[in-house]
């Protein structure tokens, strides 16, 4: 196995709540895969693990393994995954208007991230490599020169994007990049997201709520609801013939094309951290539910494809 | 749904030919940011520059348009919430531009708003019963526990939920409460502001089903606003495509949708990305098809 | 649930042991704190004066006690002071047009050109020397202070979508700050106040050494370390004991004011 | 210094010395601001006087080498040093001395200038001798002129007095950093006998502790004044230190305000005097170092007499004269400055009064601005406590027209016999009077006021009794 | 920027006016005589009333006002009603003193605030950061003066180490200057530090939940650099807004401290002519007490624009 991320086992806990459990995942050499799940169903955290970056109090545990690193990711100290971070992994955040430093030059802030890893030689090579990188993300070479508070959201969040991109990281974990941003942006900032790993030929862990968005982008996708993955497979496959019922419930609510006025809806609602049901995480949800998901559901399918579900969809029904 | 009628009277039937439930004509609002120099006047932002609009009385009219485009400046307006810098709002046969607040009782009690966000549109420190009875109690009307399990009911919440705090509900509860609020003084306008975009997909169906219920039930004519033409697409019978504080293009949903005709339009709707398309081999650039550098 | 945090509960049982001990006060003292009896001045603690006795003669258990009053109303006053005119002023600085609420931050401002001791030192010398005039004094200080932490958060509520909600429902402007805004700064202002105390507290002591504070015989702990000063060789309890009184009473308002900041702090909040 | 003019003449060589005092002088000019600390300090050391009071209180020579009185009483002749030079070069003249008396009458804008109203004529016979008439007989006038009102200015001298002030003294003034200290330098120049110090450093502190710790830890020599008896201890039990007490013409008076119509009656103002038990008092207050008199007499005036058995400590007597007189139960105002000892002992008197059936109010008046304007000008009080320093004041204490209010014939009467007579006249007189306000109970006289100096073992010359205006620097030296 | 400039002056010179008429009619309503201080207890009222006449105190408000701004703007503050000198050079001199002080005891605080403040809030769920806090707590519950009056017993009257004492201008004695220094700058430091340690540590605590400060671990910065290059800037503002507060309570504030060790500040001027009546003497203290925080709070303003971007107006 060569995969550029592989997880085995993550799970999150704060105190005595548990935000993430048994999760794994892998992502191939240039693949791409997305994350998808409703707010709250622990996508940011399972990324922060990988990133070591979870705020305080929250702990991982499990194993995280990347590519050209040689040591366990979860619990390395700060002193190796400082030297991991920004060079083999790296990651877009959520929010472009804060996620850069209001006080510094964007050139500043972008020659760091090279100065850091000594990527580039020197001062004069690391600005050179930044004007390049501005221009890889559609953005003209006096940005250098701007704070952060002049630009646009879009224009922060390809700056973001260039700073990720700057030591071609072999993993880019973009977490709702787009979220916060219009329509016509979201389009040129995921294009430039595709085509900085495809050029580098980087993995992508790409977190998003937005089922349209992770087929456009994403090859393969894992759905997550309460801290789990309940879903995994190619993006045809499991945006075609969901096997998860709760898969099935996001897609029939997100339809918005259907000539009737009333949508499908899952009844209820996404329950707070902490508060999912034991077992299937999904039964206080599912129309389907019976005793039997009092015990959490095996995990049907291989690695790459599969589900956990109790009642699943059944395949000659779609 | 429940089958209370909400409403007592619902005018028999209003002529196809009515006056327009909402009219501006030319409406024009400037922003002067705070002065950054004791000798330059502060600069100018021109949240709208001339936008010329008609809602139709029992319609579904949309806004649809990007962050800053001037949609939340044009609702205030027309709630009388915000005075236009120049132009006219006329709301069922009446000028409200520059009427003060006294004569806007019949606004008041005729048009109510629904917000984006569930966080912050609900007081924290007011039980969900006084939220929703406050505008009955402002208007003077007798603010009956009855009327408020009624519109608890109507929306879907249990009548216990009146004694709760709005903390103590998920988003889209918070936002039903909201709704609650906005129908207790029976208005026959309701204006939502993006009130689905800070909902999970899967609580998103079940407030535009209940918003979509509601209209039919109560003849209601809604004017709703958001970033996303999928969602306008589905709720709405008309839509005005806004960019810049201007309204760039107007029509049936599905005509703009399928055809689009300004630049901006047509490039909005090619960079939706949806399910349909992406299953069917769309990638990214494709998202970028139209022609021109959006901002 | 919220965690209960430390400084909330060890500020609250110090601001509340105070407050019982100024209320006791009233119905009994050990002694009558202002009596002089000169056959056992600068007794030693023991079972009969816990504290000691000054040079009086008087019981400085007893004046501990009832000088936990003068800390009690020094605070009270200044703080209401600071509050009854801050709060309103921040809340109608946020609530009104720029010209005017510009007008209103700019005095607030200049107000703050005049740091407590100072003006306590001048209305002393106006009115009179007395607890009274110096924390009006103290408390006008503190006005500037308030409508800022006020105004601030007066301003976060305007611009809330419930306030909108409220206008378009019909509240004129004077109730929705009163049924909206006020409710909703009432953490803002408990935690203000809770330094602001903490401040006057200290500002009562420095003025009572300077022989601006609480005139005699009335006790005030800052008085007792003054007069305490030619005894640190010869009976540094007389010293102590009202000194630690002052750091005590400081402290507990100090971390009520944390503890409260952290238990309304949204930033903390969601944290959680 | 320079080499001295004779040989032998600067005995301390470049010897210094600081002490330490509490109040610190507004201004140096006393002929136009009044207040105790600026004669402290320039007086006998700075401005010399034609005559002056010894340790015990008697009249001696200084710029006068002696003088004579004219039988009826009214003509005085002073012979005058011929060797005395002011700072500024000239020397002191007959012409001097006229000149500053009258221009106590013409200059002086103080209330004490009051004292010269009784001078007739001053006239320079010679250069070394002056003659002064008086309108009347007056002992007083004599007295008055040890004090500052006696100071002789050179005519060409006068332009700065606030800032640089010229004499004939021992020492001239040399610098004054405000809120801190003044600085004075020998005189080289001077015509008696040098001092030893050249230079005396006089640094003022507000806070009695902070003058002990200057002290304790050598930044000072000499605290002139305690304010904090308590904090003795720490220096009598210490060989380093040297601790003198003697007494001074500080009346702690509880004064009454004899216009109000509850002080009209003598049962008020007696059992006000007998509830109070002034031992006690003192010790509570003052740590016990001061002296008990029962009148505005200080021990070293040579009318004094121990009037303390007039007025005894008697609990039960004092309830039932305020019992009677029908002040028990009424609330007295006790409007107290902002002194250390009037503040102590006002707390002492208040627990003592209440015992006996009063209720006392305290109220701290900041002193000197309000205090001055409400209780003294004003008059608006009902009792008061401060201590009356200036020499010889019963009769300017007690009178209708001074704070007290005190409007009484026959006291004025002894007064006057005691001014005009001779001296056993006047010594008689004056005990009447004494004996008079006491019985009468006038006042209440809380203690007499100690002198209490600490000071390094070695030094020599400090004066045991502080009853004149001046701090004399003089004779200090090391040993 | 240079607009700005112009319009924050605007803004001072202002605020500057308004505030000497406040001081002035405060002080005009002063109960309390300066002649009849003067004069003394038994002046007759014609003296005082001469006295009131030469001080110029018997002319029309207006007329007094307008005389005393006219002066000090030509740099005359006037002369003493009770000690007969000029107040300028005496301001001068008591204010460089008290500067010293603060700006001695300010050095202190902001030594013990910003390393343990930052300490504190990275650490603020550890043992050590809590511990710290706790002192910090403490440290701000005791009156500035009580430190003093301990500070005294224990290293100059126990130990001797320093004198309890007392004031010597630099020029005069440099190595007495700093020895007489030493105390009332802890005094003032110590408790001052305490205070703005709480302000760095919520400031830095803020900083630490900023995304820009995950970006900057994300980029491979270890915590304590990501912290010293992205957020000591960012955390500059708040605490700069306590200290020009601190230093104008201070300038103030620090007459407890130059009474318990018998300093000749400012604050003592101040208090010697609030007793002794010297009415224009306290008129122009306060006066250039309320320059000198309205002047510092100026200086604030100007450095937040150096410190923070977003408040720089487009060029
Ligand atoms: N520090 C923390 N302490 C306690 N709970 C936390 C903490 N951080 C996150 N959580 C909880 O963990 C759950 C998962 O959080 P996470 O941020 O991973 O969700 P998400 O899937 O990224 O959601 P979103 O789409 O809103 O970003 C949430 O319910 C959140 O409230
Ligand atoms: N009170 C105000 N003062 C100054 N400018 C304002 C104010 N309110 C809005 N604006 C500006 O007016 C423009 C339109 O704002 P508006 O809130 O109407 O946009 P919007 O279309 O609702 O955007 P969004 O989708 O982000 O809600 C924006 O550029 C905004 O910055
Ligand atoms: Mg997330
Ligand atoms: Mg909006
Ligand atoms: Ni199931």
């Amino acid at each position: 196995m060569n995969d550029v991320l592989s997880v085995r086992g993550l799970t999150v806990t704060v105190r005595d709540k548990t935000l993430v459990s048994d999760v794994d995942l892998t992502v191939g050499p240039g693949e791409r895969v997305g994350l998808i799940g409703e707010s709250g169903s622990g996508k940011s955290l399972t990324a922060l693990s990988v990133l070591g970056l979870l705020p305080e109090d929250v702990i991982a545990s499990g194993s995280v393994r990347l590519t050209g690193v040689e040591h366990e990711l979860i619990g390395a100290d700060e002193r190796r995954m400082s030297r991991v971070r920004g060079r083999q992994l790296a990651m877009v955040f959520q929010e472009p208007m804060t996620a850069l430093n209001p006080t510094m030059r964007i050139g500043d802030q972008i020659a760091e991230a090279m100065l850091i890893h000594r990527t580039a030689s020197g001062r004069g090579a690391a600005r050179e490599s930044a004007v390049e990188l501005l221009d890889r993300v559609q953005l003209p070479a006096e940005t250098l020169r701007a704070y952060p508070h002049q630009l646009s959201g879009g224009q922060r969040q390809r700056v973001v994007l260039a700073l990720a991109l700057a030591n071609d990281p072999a993993l880019l974990i973009c977490d709702e990049p787009t979220t916060a941003l219009d329509v016509t942006v979201q389009a040129l900032v995921l294009d430039l997201i595709v085509k900085g790993v495809v050029a580098r030929s980087s993995a992508l862990l790409f977190i998003t709520h937005d089922l349209a968005v992770v087929a456009t982008v994403c090859e393969r996708v894992l759905v997550m609801y309460g801290g789990r993955v309940v879903e995994s497979g190619p993006v045809g496959e499991v945006f075609t013939r969901p096997r998860h019922r709760y898969t099935e419930g996001l897609l029939a609510a997100s339809d918005l094309e259907t000539g009737d006025r009333r949508l499908t809806t899952i009844p209820g609602n996404v329950p707070p951290a902490g508060q999912f049901p034991s077992g299937c995480v999904f039964r206080t949800r599912c129309r389907h539910a019976t005793e039997v998901c009092a015990t959490t559901p095996d995990w049907s399918g291989s690695e790459a494809t599969g589900f956990a579900c109790h009642h699943p969809v059944e395949v000659a029904h779609v | 749904m429940s089958d209370i009628s909400l409403r007592e009277h619902v005018p028999a039937a209003r002529e196809p030919e009515a006056e327009p439930a909402i009219q501006l004509i030319d409406v024009v609002r400037n922003y002067t940011r705070p002065r950054t120099s004791l000798f330059r006047p502060g600069p100018v932002v021109h949240a709208l520059r001339g936008v010329s609009l008609a809602v139709k009385p029992g319609e579904r009219f949309g806004i649809v348009g990007e962050s800053g485009c001037g949609k939340s400046t044009l609702l205030r307006i027309i709630a009388a919430l915000d005075q236009a810098t120049s132009g006219h709002v006329v709301v069922e046969g009446t000028d409200i531009t520059r009427l003060p607040e006294r004569r806007l009782r019949f606004l008041r009690e005729n048009l109510q708003l629904v917000f984006q966000d569930p966080m912050s549109s609900l007081d924290p420190r007011m039980r969900v019963r006084d939220i929703i009875a406050e505008p009955l109690v402002v208007q003077g009307h007798p603010a009956s526990g009855q009327r408020v399990r009624e519109l608890l009911e109507a929306v879907g919440l249990s009548a216990d939920a009146g004694d709760r705090y709005p903390h103590q509900f998920s988003g889209g509860q918070r936002q039903r409460i909201s709704i609650a609020r906005a129908l207790a003084p029976r208005p026959r306008i309701l204006i939502a502001d993006e009130p689905v975009s800070a909902l999970d997909v899967s609580v998103r169906a079940q407030v535009l089903n209940l918003i979509s219920d509601l209209v039919d039930e109560l003849n209601l004519t809604l004017v709703f606003v958001s970033h996303d033409l999928s969602v306008i697409k589905h709720v709405c019978d008309r839509v005005a495509v806004m960019n810049a504080g201007q309204v760039v293009e107007t029509g049936f949903t599905g005509d703009v949708y399928a055809a689009p005709q300004h630049p901006y339009t047509q490039r909005l709707v090619s960079a939706i990305p949806t399910l349909h398309r992406a299953l069917s081999g769309a990638t990214t650039t494709d998202l970028l098809a139209a022609k021109g550098e959006p901002g | 649930m919220r965690r209960l945090n430390p400084s909330l509960i060890v500020g609250g049982v110090i601001v509340g042991l105070i407050v019982v001990m100024a209320l006791v006060s009233f119905v009994w003292t050990p002694y009558d704190a202002t009596l002089v009896d000169p056959t056992i001045r600068l007794a030693k603690p023991s079972w009969d004066h816990w504290f000691g006795t000054d040079k009086f003669g008087r019981d400085v258990f007893s004046q501990i006690m009832v000088g936990s009053r003068t800390t009690l109303f020094v605070g009270v006053v200044a703080v209401g002071v600071a509050a009854l005119i801050g709060v309103p002023l921040g809340i109608l600085a946020a609530m009104s047009r720029r010209w005017s609420s510009e007008l209103i931050m700019r005095t607030n401002d200049l107000l703050l050109a005049f740091p407590a001791l100072l003006l306590a030192i001048m209305f002393g010398a106006v009115f009179g020397a007395s607890t009274t005039t110096a924390m009006i004094a103290i408390g006008i200080a503190s006005v500037p202070s308030f409508a800022r932490v006020i105004r601030s958060g007066a301003l976060q509520v305007m611009r809330t979508e419930y306030v909108l909600a409220a206008r378009a429902a019909g509240r004129q402007p004077f109730p929705i700050a009163v049924r909206h805004v006020l409710p909703n700064v009432t953490s803002l202002i408990t935690v203000q106040a809770s330094v602001s105390f903490a401040i006057a507290v200290l500002a009562e002591a420095a003025l009572s050494f300077l022989g601006y504070g609480t005139p005699p015989p009335t006790p005030s702990w800052g008085r007792m370390l003054q007069e305490s000063q030619e005894f640190l060789f010869s009976a540094p309890r007389l010293a102590i004991f009202p000194g630690v009184a002052i750091a005590i009473a400081v402290l507990g308002f100090n971390l009520l004011g944390d503890g409260l900041r952290d238990r309304f702090d949204p930033k903390l909040e969601d944290r959680r | 210094a320079g080499s001295g003019t004779s040989s032998g003449s600067s005995p301390g060589g470049s010897q210094s010395l600081s002490i330490g005092l509490v109040a610190e002088p507004a201004s140096l000019d006393f002929t136009t601001t009044d207040g105790a600390a600026i004669p402290q300090v320039l007086l006998g050391n700075v401005y010399e006087r034609l005559v002056k009071q010894d340790d015990s209180g008697k009249i001696v020579p200084e710029l006068a080498k002696s003088w004579t009185v004219s039988p009826d009483r009214k003509t005085y002749t002073f012979d005058l040093v011929d060797n005395a030079k002011f700072t500024n070069g000239k020397p002191f003249t007959a012409a001097d001395a006229v000149f500053s008396i009258n221009r106590v009458k013409t200059a002086w804008t103080t209330s004490l200038k009051a004292a010269m109203d009784v001078v007739q004529e001053a006239k320079a016979l010679s250069p070394t001798q002056l003659q002064v008439t008086l309108t009347k007989p007056s002992n007083g006038w004599l007295f008055r002129m040890t004090t500052r009102i006696g100071a002789m200015f050179s005519e060409t001298g006068v332009s700065a007095l606030a800032t640089a002030p010229i004499g004939t003294g021992p020492f001239k003034f040399s610098k004054w950093n405000r809120g801190d200290s003044i600085v004075l330098e020998r005189n080289d120049d001077y015509w008696g006998t040098k001092p030893f110090f050249n230079q005396i450093t006089l640094k003022y502190f507000k806070d009695p502790t902070a003058l002990n710790n200057a002290l304790l830890t050598g930044t000072i020599n000499v605290i002139g004044t305690v304010q904090a008896p308590e904090a003795l201890s720490q220096f009598t039990s210490n060989d380093k230190y040297q601790v003198i007490e003697g007494t001074t013409n500080g009346e702690v008076l509880l004064s009454f305000n004899n216009s109000e119509p509850i002080f009209k009656d003598i049962r008020t103002r007696q059992g006000i005097r007998q509830a109070i038990d002034h031992k006690a008092l003192m010790d509570t207050c003052w740590a016990g170092r001061g002296k008990l008199i029962g009148s505005m007499v200080p021990p070293t005036d040579p009318w004094y007499e121990d009037l303390t058995g007039v007025a005894p400590f008697d609990l039960a007597k004092a309830k039932s004269l305020l019992q009677a007189s029908g002040a028990a139960g009424k609330t007295l105002r006790l409007r107290l400055p902002t002194l250390p000892y009037a503040i102590a002992c006002g707390q002492v008197v208040k627990s003592q009064l209440e015992q006996a059936g009063l209720k006392v109010a305290i109220d701290q008046q900041e002193f000197p601005a309000a205090w001055l304007t409400n209780v003294l000008k004003n008059a608006d009080y009902d009792m008061s406590i401060i201590a009356h320093v200036e020499p010889r004041d019963l009769g300017a204490v007690f009178n209708a027209k001074y704070y007290t209010r005190y409007d009484d014939p026959t006291l004025q009467q002894y007064l006057a016999a005691a001014d005009s007579g001779d001296e056993a006249a006047q010594i008689d007189n004056m005990k009447k009077a004494a004996r008079r306000i006491s019985e009468q109970a006038a006042g209440d006289w809380l203690f007499l006021l100690p002198n209490l100096i600490v000071a390094d073992k070695n030094l020599t010359g400090l004066p045991k009794n502080a009853i004149t205006e001046n701090l004399d620097l003089t004779s200090l030296a090391r040993s | 920027m240079i607009l700005r400039l112009i319009e924050r002056t605007g803004v001072l010179v202002v605020s500057l006016v308004v505030s000497s008429v406040l001081v002035f009619s405060f002080l005009a309503v002063l109960p309390g005589d300066p002649a009849r201080v003067a004069l003394g207890v038994n002046a007759s009222d014609e003296a005082v009333a001469e006295l009131n006449r030469q001080f110029g105190l018997d002319r029309p408000l207006p007329t007094q006002y307008f005389d005393w701004l006219g002066g000090m703007l030509r740099g005359d503050f006037g002369t003493s009603y009770v000690s007969k000198a000029e107040i300028g050079p005496q301001i001068v001199d008591r204010f460089q003193v008290t500067l010293w002080l603060v700006v001695a005891g300010m050095v202190i605080a902001l030594a013990i605030a910003i390393p343990a403040g930052t300490v504190m809030a990275a650490r603020h769920r550890k043992v050590s950061g809590l511990a710290l806090s706790a002192v910090s707590q403490l440290g701000v519950a005791v009156p500035a003066f009580l430190a003093g009056i301990l500070l005294i017993m224990v290293f100059a009257v126990k130990l001797g180490w320093l004198p309890a004492n007392g004031w010597t201008p630099p020029a005069q004695d440099p190595s007495m200057f700093v020895r007489q220094l030493i105390m009332p700058a802890l005094a003032l430091g110590l408790v001052q530090g305490a205070v703005l340690t709480r302000y760095v540590r919520s400031a830095v605590l803020d900083v630490l939940r900023e995304d820009y400060l995950r970006t900057a671990r994300a980029k491979g910065l270890r915590p304590f650099p990501a912290l010293w290059r992205h957020g000591i800037r960012n955390a500059a503002v708040p605490v700069v807004t306590v200290l020009g507060l601190q230093l104008a309570t201070l300038l103030i504030g620090a007459v407890v401290v130059e009474r318990v060790f018998v300093i000749p500040g400012l604050g003592s001027l101040l208090l010697d002519g609030v007793s002794n009546r010297d009415l224009l003497l306290v008129q122009d203290v306060v006066m250039v007490l309320v320059i000198a925080v309205l002047v510092v709070n100026f200086l604030v303003d100007l450095l937040y624009v150096a410190l923070d971007p977003r408040l720089r107006v487009s060029r």
